[in-house]
């Protein structure tokens, strides 16, 4: 029974996320192409609300194209395997008080080692296509990836630290007590740092190397076409959401709110979540390309130390307060 | 020349020795400006050797030049640089107006230098965008382009078309401007200044920007010179030429600009005499709106737009569809002269040059065109070598190169 | 003219990263201005007058047939050779020349406008329709009657009567009257015949009012 | 300095170089024998009043055809300036009939180097000492130079980089690529141009 019951919740869920995954697209390009003083979508449906539906019906039939010399079972894996690894982390996420799918106590933990497996994906999937700009999106992937999983694995560090706990509940829980009843403002470098590592981890402008469209086509994605593409654009979604919903419950102090919404207890946590993805909107209208090796450095040279002194800082203080 | 339909990729092996890896960039690429290829050895993401290639649109120019008559070439230059046409339309009339020696009324004159800068606005507006593009700052290039979309319906309104115009004429212009086109000019120019500073807001101390663009791909002032650069690219360096300063053409001499300087030669430098230009552009046509004086639009001795070799007595004793002019020269029994001539003007890219031989025809003998993007791309080999994968993207885009220029 | 940089960020512009947040305000103020873009098939742009479009041949509304002469001038300066004129002259003197067949291969054409400004009798002319794309060759490859046809379907849609029509091309803007042939002469505005000419400000000035 | 006084100067240096002047609309150009190209243009480079630093241009010039019978077959035309004293020369030299060389100017400027190959390319025109010279806006198989004034205006046959292409399409069609499918468009075979 209760096996069922996880079913139905999972495939609740697999179906909302879904949703908030093909109108994430479309508010995307709409909001982007407002910045740009421009309309974006308009043609299916009204102001083109139905746009998201059409482009996946449309890459669900298009031609599955597999290069002739590709590895093939990699090659068809390699989405797979960033779809199932971005999906996995949503399991535990809190979304509300007990709205959660998988109450495990090394939460935080859990998220980095799904999206550590995310980037496998990526990088498979450059080198499966067998393609020489995909290879080089898949080698920019890997060296961003493990530079800057380290540095958001720091920045956690001092959130850890506070809440005393890896169990996501308990870190919202924790946060009750902090200034807004969020982390924002004592673990400001803490976010700073996150935030910078969360779009890196992304693959978002200005941090979009591994698919830079100027110098590498379209990078690790070049040789897919179709729904294999369709599930690359999925992850990559799902990821940002993810991300968001970290930040949120780390920073942000989860579903707290300044009332309690009475019928539907996720909508701050929601809300928060909105406000992360516009941002990454946002700062995609505004912001130029890094350079890669100007990534490495700023990943290893600034973010890293900072991440560092958070964690003294905040050991400090957590053993002179309390 | 098709690569073997069997083709795997070589993985680079380590073997102490430097590891290679080739990459074949273009002609189909998002950031080639075009059809440019760029055959590249990589160790790493640095480049080791690059290797511009171009050609996928040439058309033969030159040749066909040869076999049209003065005024059916002038059409080809519209498709040289495709961005600035006018410019190209107004170097390739002056050309020939020296090596035949017609004149061309003041008021022409000014017209001309008016829808020459307007031209430069264009092509500049296309430069950023692009240039900002390449670097992952896709709203400076909509912002861009709704600019140049007032200043194409701009064009469109003075001479019916929106990229190959055709406008000026071997001895003056094609058409007077209207006192609506002057009022829709003078809007547009009041509230460009802000959209410029607009632009900048974006890009101009952005820290990213910054980084991409400040000690990348530098040229010295010397070296700038032997690579035969000219334009924003050699004034970026610091190398004081600009030709409406040095050769002034049309109205040039008689209105007040400055030529921005650089002195890096980094991409930034060039960028920042590129955003000056578009400041001091503004100012001329400002000026050349003011100071526009009244007269015919076209010469008396302006050939006749059918420019036909040997005249039949018809035409000789009645009206020519413009000017009296041929009936003049066909008294003297000197239709057209013959010599040769290198006549060059400073079009957005750098210096176009005409260079013309007339065997006393009416079609050039031999016209060569020295396109600036040509040169520029040559240079791109020496200037990326050395630099990343993703500086050579900046590198193009900040050479402001047009492949239909280079390949003619 | 030596460039000029803005001066180097400082400390708290760089910690607060000023330059990026006011990049960041500005697109946020352009996500409320309008889009200037325009939803292009069901909203047409304006086309100005003398834009360079589809190729027509000028119905002459005395006899219902095209005004042209043959006097090949259109197929002389024409840089890519795209017109084709098949005529003929009865041998009883003084008859006109007549007009068999007189072909447009748009797909050549490169759109200058030569044509028309050289036409002594504005027989031909580059309407402002510009919407003729075609999925076959055939069907761009435009004959006499063609380009008669496509004259009357432009001439539907003009909202002044045909006879008054003028293309730019037919008597160019600001060239005096008299260097033109007789039937380019047509009426236009002062402005158009080049008797009122804008002229700057300053030169105004400079010469008085009795020269402009 | 006034073109004319270079040309001069230039024929006080180099007279068993110099040929002819010719002036067009205060234009001049000095036409020279080919032998010693490098050294007249590094001098007129280098040089303390001429400077003429900048290489305007560098173009084939097909003679053939000219009404003066004195000139020779091709000639190679340099348009030099100078940007710190703003004067202007032309210098044509002459280049013979039968295999056209004349040494390359890559040494004095670097930009030169693909104006080299243009001439080469399009006027068949060969430069001695070039460390590149390869065929730049035609591909490497073309035959001819299209500059050249015997060359046709309009050739008999496609460039066989074409036909391979066309045959290479032949091919991948065999392999169940359907020709009257997608791959070909709207076009239907009727519909080709008459």
């Amino acid at each position: 029974m209760t096996i069922l019951l996880m079913l139905v919740q999972i495939i609740v869920l697999f179906v909302l996320v879904m949703l908030h995954v093909a109108y994430a697209t479309y508010f995307e390009r709409k909001i982007i192409g407002h910045m740009q003083v421009r309309l974006g979508p308009m043609q299916v449906g009204w102001h083109g609300l139905l746009q998201p539906i059409a482009d996946g019906i449309k890459s669900f039939f298009k031609e599955d194209i597999i290069p002739e010399q590709a590895d093939r079972p990699t090659f068809m894996a390699a989405p797979i395997i960033c779809l199932v690894a971005m999906m996995t982390s949503l399991a535990v996420l809190p979304f509300a008080k007990g709205w959660v799918l998988a109450d495990i106590n090394i939460g935080l933990l859990f998220i980095f080692a799904m999206s550590s497996l995310a980037s496998y994906g990526v990088v498979l999937a450059g080198w499966a296509s067998n393609s020489k700009f995909s290879f080089l999106g898949g080698l920019r992937s890997m060296a961003q990836v493990i530079s800057y999983e380290i540095a958001m694995g720091l920045s956690l560090v001092g959130v850890m630290l506070m809440s005393g706990s890896l169990n996501l509940t308990q870190i919202v829980e924790a946060q009750g007590n902090s200034i807004l009843g969020m982390y924002l403002l004592p673990q400001c470098i803490g976010f700073f740092v996150f935030f910078i590592s969360m779009l890196a981890e992304t693959n978002r402008v200005p941090f979009d190397l591994p698919e830079a469209e100027t110098e590498l086509v379209s990078g690790y994605c070049t040789e897919y076409s179709g729904m294999r593409y369709a599930i690359f654009f999925m992850a990559e979604y799902i990821g940002m959401m993810v991300m968001a919903a970290i930040g949120t419950v780390c920073f942000l102090g989860g579903w707290n709110g300044p009332f309690a919404v009475p019928f539907f207890p996720p909508l701050w946590f929601l809300l928060k979540i909105y406000l992360f993805m516009f941002i990454f909107i946002w700062i995609r209208a505004t912001l130029p390309r890094y350079r890669y090796d100007q990534l490495m450095d700023l990943g290893w040279k600034l973010l890293i130390p900072l991440a560092l002194v958070n964690i003294v800082v905040t050991a400090c203080l957590k053993a002179m307060i309390g | 020349m098709t690569p073997p339909l069997k083709q795997t990729l070589e993985i680079p092996v380590a073997d102490g020795e430097a590891e290679r890896y080739s990459l074949r960039m273009g002609p189909q690429h998002p950031a080639t400006h075009g059809v440019l290829r760029v055959d590249l050895e990589l160790d790493g993401e640095t480049i080791i050797e690059c290797k511009p290639q171009v050609g996928y649109l040439h058309r033969g120019f030159e040749k066909l030049a040869e076999n049209r008559t003065y005024s059916q070439a002038l059409i080809l230059t519209d498709r040289l640089d495709y961005i600035a046409a006018m410019a190209n339309n107004v170097g390739y009339c002056l050309a020939v107006e020296k090596l035949l020696a017609i004149s061309v009324p003041l008021r022409a004159q000014y017209i001309r230098t008016l829808v020459c800068e307007m031209s430069r606005l264009c092509s500049h507006l296309l430069w950023l965008a692009t240039h900002a593009l390449d670097i992952g700052a896709m709203t400076v290039f909509l912002y861009c382009f709704r600019e140049r979309e007032i200043l194409l319906d701009l064009f469109e309104e003075l001479c019916g078309a929106r990229l190959t115009f055709s406008y000026p004429r071997i001895g003056g212009v094609r058409q007077d401007v209207t006192s609506y086109f002057i009022d829709e000019l003078q809007r547009f120019l009041d509230i460009f200044p802000s959209r410029i500073a607009e632009y900048e807001t974006l890009i101009d101390t952005n820290r990213i920007w910054l980084k991409r663009t400040v000690g990348v791909g530098v040229v010295s002032g010397d070296q700038a010179l032997a690579l035969g650069l000219t334009g924003a690219c050699l004034r970026g360096s610091g190398v004081d030429y600009d030709l409406r300063k040095h050769q002034p053409y049309d109205a040039y001499d008689q209105v007040e600009f400055e030529v921005p300087l650089g002195s890096d030669g980094d991409i930034y430098a060039r960028y920042r005499c590129r955003m000056e230009e578009m400041h001091q552009s503004v100012h001329i046509i400002q000026q050349c709106i003011d100071q526009l004086p009244p007269g015919p639009i076209i010469g008396l001795d302006a050939p006749d737009l059918v420019m036909p070799n040997k005249v039949p007595a018809r035409i000789e004793a009645g009206s020519s569809t413009y000017g009296t002019g041929l009936i003049r020269l066909i008294r003297d029994r000197d239709l057209y002269l013959s010599g040769d001539i290198y006549v060059a003007t400073e079009v957005p890219k750098g210096e176009l040059g005409f260079y013309f031989i007339s065997d006393g025809n009416n079609r050039p003998y031999r016209m060569h065109i020295r396109s600036p993007s040509f040169i520029h791309i040559g240079a791109l080999a020496t200037i990326a070598k050395g630099e990343m994968l993703a500086d050579l993207i900046a590198n193009i885009g900040s050479l402001d190169v047009v492949l239909g220029e280079s390949d003619r | 003219m030596q460039i000029q940089y803005k001066p180097k960020r400082g400390l708290l512009a760089t910690i607060f990263q000023a330059e990026i947040l006011q990049g960041m305000a500005l697109t946020l103020k352009r996500l409320f201005s309008k889009p200037i873009t325009r939803q292009y098939p069901e909203e047409k742009p304006q086309i100005r007058t003398g834009f360079r479009g589809q190729h027509a041949l000028v119905r002459d509304p005395k006899t219902g047939k095209s005004k042209c002469v043959g006097c090949m001038r259109c197929a002389m300066v024409c840089p890519s050779r795209c017109i084709r004129i098949r005529s003929h002259k009865d041998k009883e003197p003084g008859s006109r020349r007549v007009i068999d067949d007189y072909q447009i291969e748009s797909l050549r054409c490169v759109y200058c406008g030569y044509c028309e400004e050289v036409c002594p009798v504005n027989a031909i002319v580059l309407t402002e329709f510009y919407e003729y794309g075609s999925y076959d060759r055939r069907s761009l490859y435009f004959t006499m009657e063609q380009l008669l046809g496509n004259w009357d379907r432009f001439a539907a849609q003009l909202d002044r009567p045909v006879e008054e029509y003028v293309n730019p091309f037919w008597r160019p803007r600001g060239l005096p009257e008299q260097t033109l042939p007789a039937p380019k002469r047509l009426p236009v505005s002062p402005e158009w015949s080049g008797e009122q000419q804008v002229v700057g400000r300053k030169w105004r000035q400079h010469h008085g009012p009795e020269q402009s | 300095m006034e073109s004319m006084a270079i040309a001069d100067r230039l024929r006080a240096e180099f007279p068993d170089e110099f040929l002819d002047t010719v002036t067009h609309q205060g234009q001049t150009a000095v036409i020279i024998r080919p032998g010693r190209i490098v050294a007249i243009l590094r001098w007129l480079r280098d040089t303390d009043d001429l400077r003429l630093n900048h290489l305007r241009s560098l173009c084939g010039v097909d003679n053939v055809r000219r009404k003066d019978p004195r000139l020779s077959r091709f000639e190679v035309v340099y348009n030099l300036y100078s940007i710190p004293l703003r004067h202007e020369i032309r210098i044509r030299a002459e280049v013979g009939d039968k295999e056209p060389a004349i040494d390359s100017v890559v040494g004095l400027w670097s930009g030169a180097n693909w104006l080299e190959r243009e001439t080469y390319d399009l006027m068949g025109i060969s430069f001695n000492g070039h460390p590149d010279l390869r065929r730049v806006l035609l591909p490497e198989d073309w035959k001819g130079h299209p500059l050249r004034k015997e060359y046709p205006l309009k050739g008999k046959e496609e460039w066989t980089g074409i036909t391979e292409l066309l045959e290479k399409i032949k091919e991948l069609d065999q392999h169940g690529f359907d020709p009257a499918g997608h791959a070909h468009g709207q076009n239907q075979p009727d519909e080709e141009e008459p």
